[in-house]
């Protein structure tokens, strides 16, 4: 059944499976979650009446009223400063930052406080609460609309970092997030905002665990948000040219399901890691590195990373050079050293 | 550089540097003037070329969202309706003063000197920015909110630094006045008695989040106080009242008189960008009223009731006008010839070994595939 | 959550946000009474808990100096000079209202319940904080500058959300008002009119920089009309004046009127801390003025003229006094037993194989070397 | 010629090599950048009277005036971001973060205007900018004093990262960097900021160049800032036992140097990344992931790295559990599977 953004309904009991976007999808995780838990709230930017430059937070207002989701001044170190207070005080406060850039001035409060007023107080004060932030390009959006920004945040000690790529990990990891006893940021590919999929609402993800998307036994691509399609359609076209491509996507940046990746790479002997964001100093360039120190004696190939270029994200009109997309995946599967083609 | 901290005012009593309750005007509703003791009408000249600036200024604003109708721009955030502030912004300054404007502020970035065609450059989508900053003493136009307020200061002291007498503009709206870049730079403006000044567009809205949500304060400019600048607040939809107010802060702080925060009262009359829809969040009623008090139509009625302005006049400056909007349309209609390798130019001043490998990897896919206009290669 | 935003004043002034141009004094440097009309002077009893907290916070400045010197303590930042603005923004809280320190309020937080010990298990380095904020309703010490007045502000939106009445203190220094945090707690506060009470300790001096440096305003205080709520300054060295105007400020945000902001004016009488030299930015006879406006001296004074301290009390006090030192002193002449897997417990509730693994590896490595006290194995 | 800190003169001619700290070569190369070219500036918070809370800016208001250098406000954004407003129209500021975690709440105007202001204007406005940070622990302190923050600048594509680990390094690396057009984030070890050795102030250092410290041929130690200490401290432990240790300061670590990394890995076979932050994507965990793909048919083992725990950075009393020191460097070096050991 196919339904329309506008008619998610949470008053009544709906079907459990239903297909929508992964914009539905995050929209009823959040109605989900205010109607579960009181202490739920959501806020930030046009959140309210607006429902959201993304539509994410869609009548929430309206349905639950200005107590549970409501707009705050425009200041995201005091979005996330206040959600840190709340959460002190026994809330789950849900912010959302507009882009990822406009998250950066909320950067100080998120490494010096979100990530470790837990530790700071032997956890006395965790903090839970979810910081979602829509993430990536390929929107043809101008400058600072575009950025990943994964990196930052997953390099941070005591930050869980997520990353769906279907409308289901969408709802079933935000819904994990958000009863997440610790602190979660919350990576949403703009990208795919309208992409459809099934979602079974009876479901709520594993935080860190990554999941194998497509089997495969010739070479194992690692992934996560946007670039799990690119993987998929890559897998696609080798398939076509006879080669068997395992996909996985990662989802969980921060903690890291290596038990998963290391069985999925060694299983294949070569893998490949794809993502959006600049590649230096990258969770691309973590799982690489993870890749080759687990699995070195199970490798045919050095892992080879597909990313970002290491320049600030190209203008609407470049972005198709700038974008990993499958055919760049496919060069460096070609790249793998395989027998057959030595 | 002049470190000169301005201490608090001694003698002076500090409510001087209050707002007033009302804010400043010298053309009401319906073109009649309002004296005021303070501020002087501005000379007829001065109030024709901002009435010229007003055709234009609209006039840029319509073609822009025909643009982005005709999907030539990505985006366009109008500022229809707050033409008086984006005219008097340009209008005030001299020739080696500096601009600081926002992604809303295009119609006076173009005021200012810069085509229309480079200024959309950005919207269009074929780079970041598309005039050179040092031309027309325009900064590139900037998204993160309240960001370039500091860069305004920091240029300002430069100038100062070197004895320039450079003053210092800087743009930035309502909402923008939460972010904690809007108080350090006063901040910093105010203690090192730089020569800027603050113009906050209060158009009532950011985005769908309206004023009251901002602030809980009488105005936006009473928070000059708490930095030591005069606050001052103007009706944003008098280009006269403008020119006054802002040109009085422009001398001040020409003559080392430090920094001013005024805040101008007008209306974003569209919607926040063509993406985004104003209905969900206000109604049409409010928009109404507000286009009652248009600042172009005050304008003409105040020019043509003193014999100022006539048909002829009128249709001459509609020509220009039309003749600036076809040269942006066809500037935009045309496909600009982008170059791929510009993505790894100018990232640092020497490309570096690793940008210099993404270079040809990325040259040799284009090769492959045989045209540059396609990314992938089979 | 409550999202009534307050408008701007209605029918009232504005300019009764403004604070006044001398700070309210109750009790002069010579111990003598000074009426106001707008703040009644509190009762004795008060002022007799406050003098008992002044002599003690006196002694823990000293005391902690001491173990400093011993090396027991890495660093102390003293607040000796501003004991009445530590133990007044104690006293006007509630057992429920909360507050929100830094790292300078260790008497504050002593005031309010926390064991001396327990206070300063950061600054002795055995962990990041060494009380539980739950136990009285005390945030931890917070050292970026001016991040804590944005949780005092949310969690006063979590205290309204459930409909308590809880008050909520949140406490800066004057070189802490120059970031960006505290313009967006201050406004959040407002617009949201939540119970907040910003109590900034003007100390003159952010480490090196005087005042003057951070601000050109006629007083901090004056920032609060920029918000939309009042502003007072008070005598930070007059106990009875602080007690008055905090206590205002407490029972008007429990009774729904908001947050205020009030700026104590006193003076940090030692060096930043240990490790700063405060002779290289300052002069001895600006510190020795201040001497004589002593906030302990003052009260004693004005408590013994008018009988209300004898010296058998002040002996009493004295002996209490010297108790809670000795009771420091032994705490932290004791080494605590530190468990390295402590470093691994808490980074997130659940402990990701990762750590464990980190865990288990400094766990071989402390086994290999035969002691938990040395890091190394060879 | 040992001399004090306090008697670096700059008004008479120098000889040219001294022996001196680390902080007294960086107040040396600020002296000599302010009298070498007069756009110079230097400010922050208390880089005045006081001359820094690490004395690195010691005499210079008094020297050169408040022109020259002087206090502000105390505001980090409020510093980078006037920085670059004053970059933008002709100057070189250099500006002081007082500690790695202060430097946080200028991050936005770090990523979104520093690191790109350059690519934004095609190079007319390219910012001639330094922002120099006390990095790092090993020196007791207490919470939010000990940060070690490199990777966030690293993985910001525009910015230039250096970080040196002696006083000869520290004075020609940060000469270069006032002089480079770019912007450069640079970052002091604090722990380094009392070790002494000898400068000569003629020379200027190439940014983007490694430096071999130590020749080796059995294993090659990547590491830069106060961990080549530790690395050379442990190849001078495993000399003692046999092996041959080279060390490699990387220095430059963004952009970084390439060649001069794989050829000394390729050179032995193996090697262990050093350095005090989490590893967790790192610049550590990038240098063993491009080891790894460049050095792939090299190597006799995996590639290691030996870094800080995923961890908020510990409390003094712990902090010698958490910092890698030379027996945890020896640890990784054992594990690189030496056939003597087989
Ligand atoms: C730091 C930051 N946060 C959020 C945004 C997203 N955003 C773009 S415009 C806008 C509203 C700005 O309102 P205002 O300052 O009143 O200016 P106006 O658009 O009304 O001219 C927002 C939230 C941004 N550009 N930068
Ligand atoms: C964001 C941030 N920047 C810099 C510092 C370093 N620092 C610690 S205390 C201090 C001075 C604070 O002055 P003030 O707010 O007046 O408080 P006081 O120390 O006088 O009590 C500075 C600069 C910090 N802790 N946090
Ligand atoms: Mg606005
Ligand atoms: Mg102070």
């Amino acid at each position: 059944m196919t339904i329309a953004h506008d008619d998610v309904r949470v008053d009544t009991p709906a079907p459990t499976t239903q297909t929508m976007t992964m914009a539905a999808a995050l929209n009823r995780a959040l109605a989900d979650a205010i109607e579960a838990d009181p202490e739920v709230v959501v806020f930030g930017e046009d959140v309210g009446a607006l429902g959201g430059v993304f539509r994410i937070t869609d009548g929430l207002t309206a349905r639950y009223g200005e107590d549970r989701c409501f707009d705050t001044p425009l200041a995201e170190s005091g979005i996330v400063g206040t959600a840190v207070g709340m959460a002190m005080n026994g809330m789950r406060p849900v912010v959302e930052m507009q882009f990822d850039a406009f998250a950066l001035p909320a950067f100080e409060q998120v490494v010096s406080h979100v990530a470790k007023m837990g530790n700071r107080t032997r956890g006395a004060l965790a903090l839970p609460m979810v910081i979602r932030i829509p993430t990536g390009g390929g929107i043809g959006g101008v400058e600072h609309h575009c950025d990943s920004s994964e990196a930052y945040y997953a390099h941070t000690p005591g930050l869980t970092v997520l990353c769906p790529s279907t409308p289901q990990d969408a709802y079933s990891l935000l819904r994990a997030a958000i009863a997440s006893p610790d602190p979660v940021v919350f990576l949403e590919p703009k990208k795919l905002y309208w992409t459809r999929g099934e979602v079974d609402t009876s479901l709520v993800a594993e935080i860190g665990s990554a999941r194998v998307v497509r089997e495969g036994t010739d070479v194992t691509l690692l992934s996560y948000g946007s670039s799990v399609a690119t993987c998929l359609e890559a897998a696609e076209i080798a398939a076509s040219e006879g080669r068997s491509v395992q996909v996985v996507d990662v989802r969980s940046l921060s903690p890291i399901d290596d038990a998963t990746i290391t069985a999925a790479v060694r299983s294949t002997g070569r893998a490949v890691v794809v993502a959006e964001a600049p590649g230096y100093v990258s969770v691309a360039s973590e799982i690489q590195s993870r890749v080759f120190e687990r699995c070195f004696e199970y490798l045919e190939a050095p892992v080879r990373r597909v990313t970002g270029f290491d320049t600030p994200y190209a203008p609407p009109k470049f972005e198709h050079w700038y974008l990993p997309d499958a055919d760049r995946v496919l060069d460096a599967i070609d790249s793998l050293h395989f027998e057959d083609e030595r | 550089m002049q470190q000169t901290t301005s201490s608090p005012a001694h003698g002076a009593d500090p409510r001087d540097l209050l707002p007033r309750d009302v804010p400043v005007r010298l053309i009401d509703e319906t073109g009649a003037v309002t004296v005021d003791d303070g501020y002087p009408m501005p000379g007829d000249d001065l109030l024709g070329r901002a009435y010229q600036g007003l055709v234009e200024g609209r006039r840029i604003n319509d073609q822009a969202n025909a643009l982005v109708r005709q999907g030539r721009l990505a985006v366009y955030p109008s500022s229809h309706g707050q033409e008086a502030c984006q005219v008097a912004a340009s209008l005030v300054l001299g020739a080696h003063d500096w601009l600081f404007p926002t992604y809303r502020d295009s119609v006076a970035v173009i005021a200012r000197g810069v085509s229309p065609a480079d200024a959309m450059v950005l919207l269009k989508g074929d780079w970041h920015s598309g005039y050179d900053p040092r031309e027309h003493r325009v900064a590139p136009q900037t998204t993160p909110l309240a960001t370039q307020l500091l860069h305004a200061v920091g240029f300002a002291q430069a100038a100062k630094h070197r004895g320039e007498d450079t003053v210092v503009l800087a743009m930035c709206g309502d909402g923008s006045t939460s972010e904690g870049d809007f108080h350090e730079a006063m901040n910093f403006a105010a203690v090192f008695h730089l020569p800027v000044v603050f113009f906050v567009q209060n158009n009532e809205f950011a985005i769908s989040v309206p004023l009251s949500r901002q602030t809980a304060a009488p105005s936006l400019a009473h928070k000059a106080i708490g930095y030591g600048m005069p606050g001052q607040r103007v009706d944003g939809n008098d280009v006269a009242a403008l020119l006054a107010v802002l040109g009085e802060a422009v001398d001040r702080a020409r003559s080392g008189g430090g920094p001013t925060l005024i805040e101008a009262h007008t209306y974003r009359m569209q919607a926040h960008t063509n993406a985004d829809d104003d209905t969900r969040y206000r109604e049409r009623a409010e928009v109404q009223a507000w286009a009652e008090r248009d600042p172009l139509l005050r304008l003409r009625a105040h020019l043509t009731s003193r014999g100022l302005l006539d048909e002829a006049r009128e249709q001459e400056l509609a020509d220009g006008a039309e003749t600036i909007a076809a040269a942006l349309r066809d500037a935009l209609n045309a496909d600009a010839d982008l170059d791929p390798e510009d993505l790894f130019r100018h990232v640092r001043s020497t490309r570096s070994p690793q940008l210099d490998e993404q270079w040809h990897q990325l040259r040799d896919e284009i090769e492959r595939s045989g045209s540059a206009t396609a990314g992938g290669h089979r």
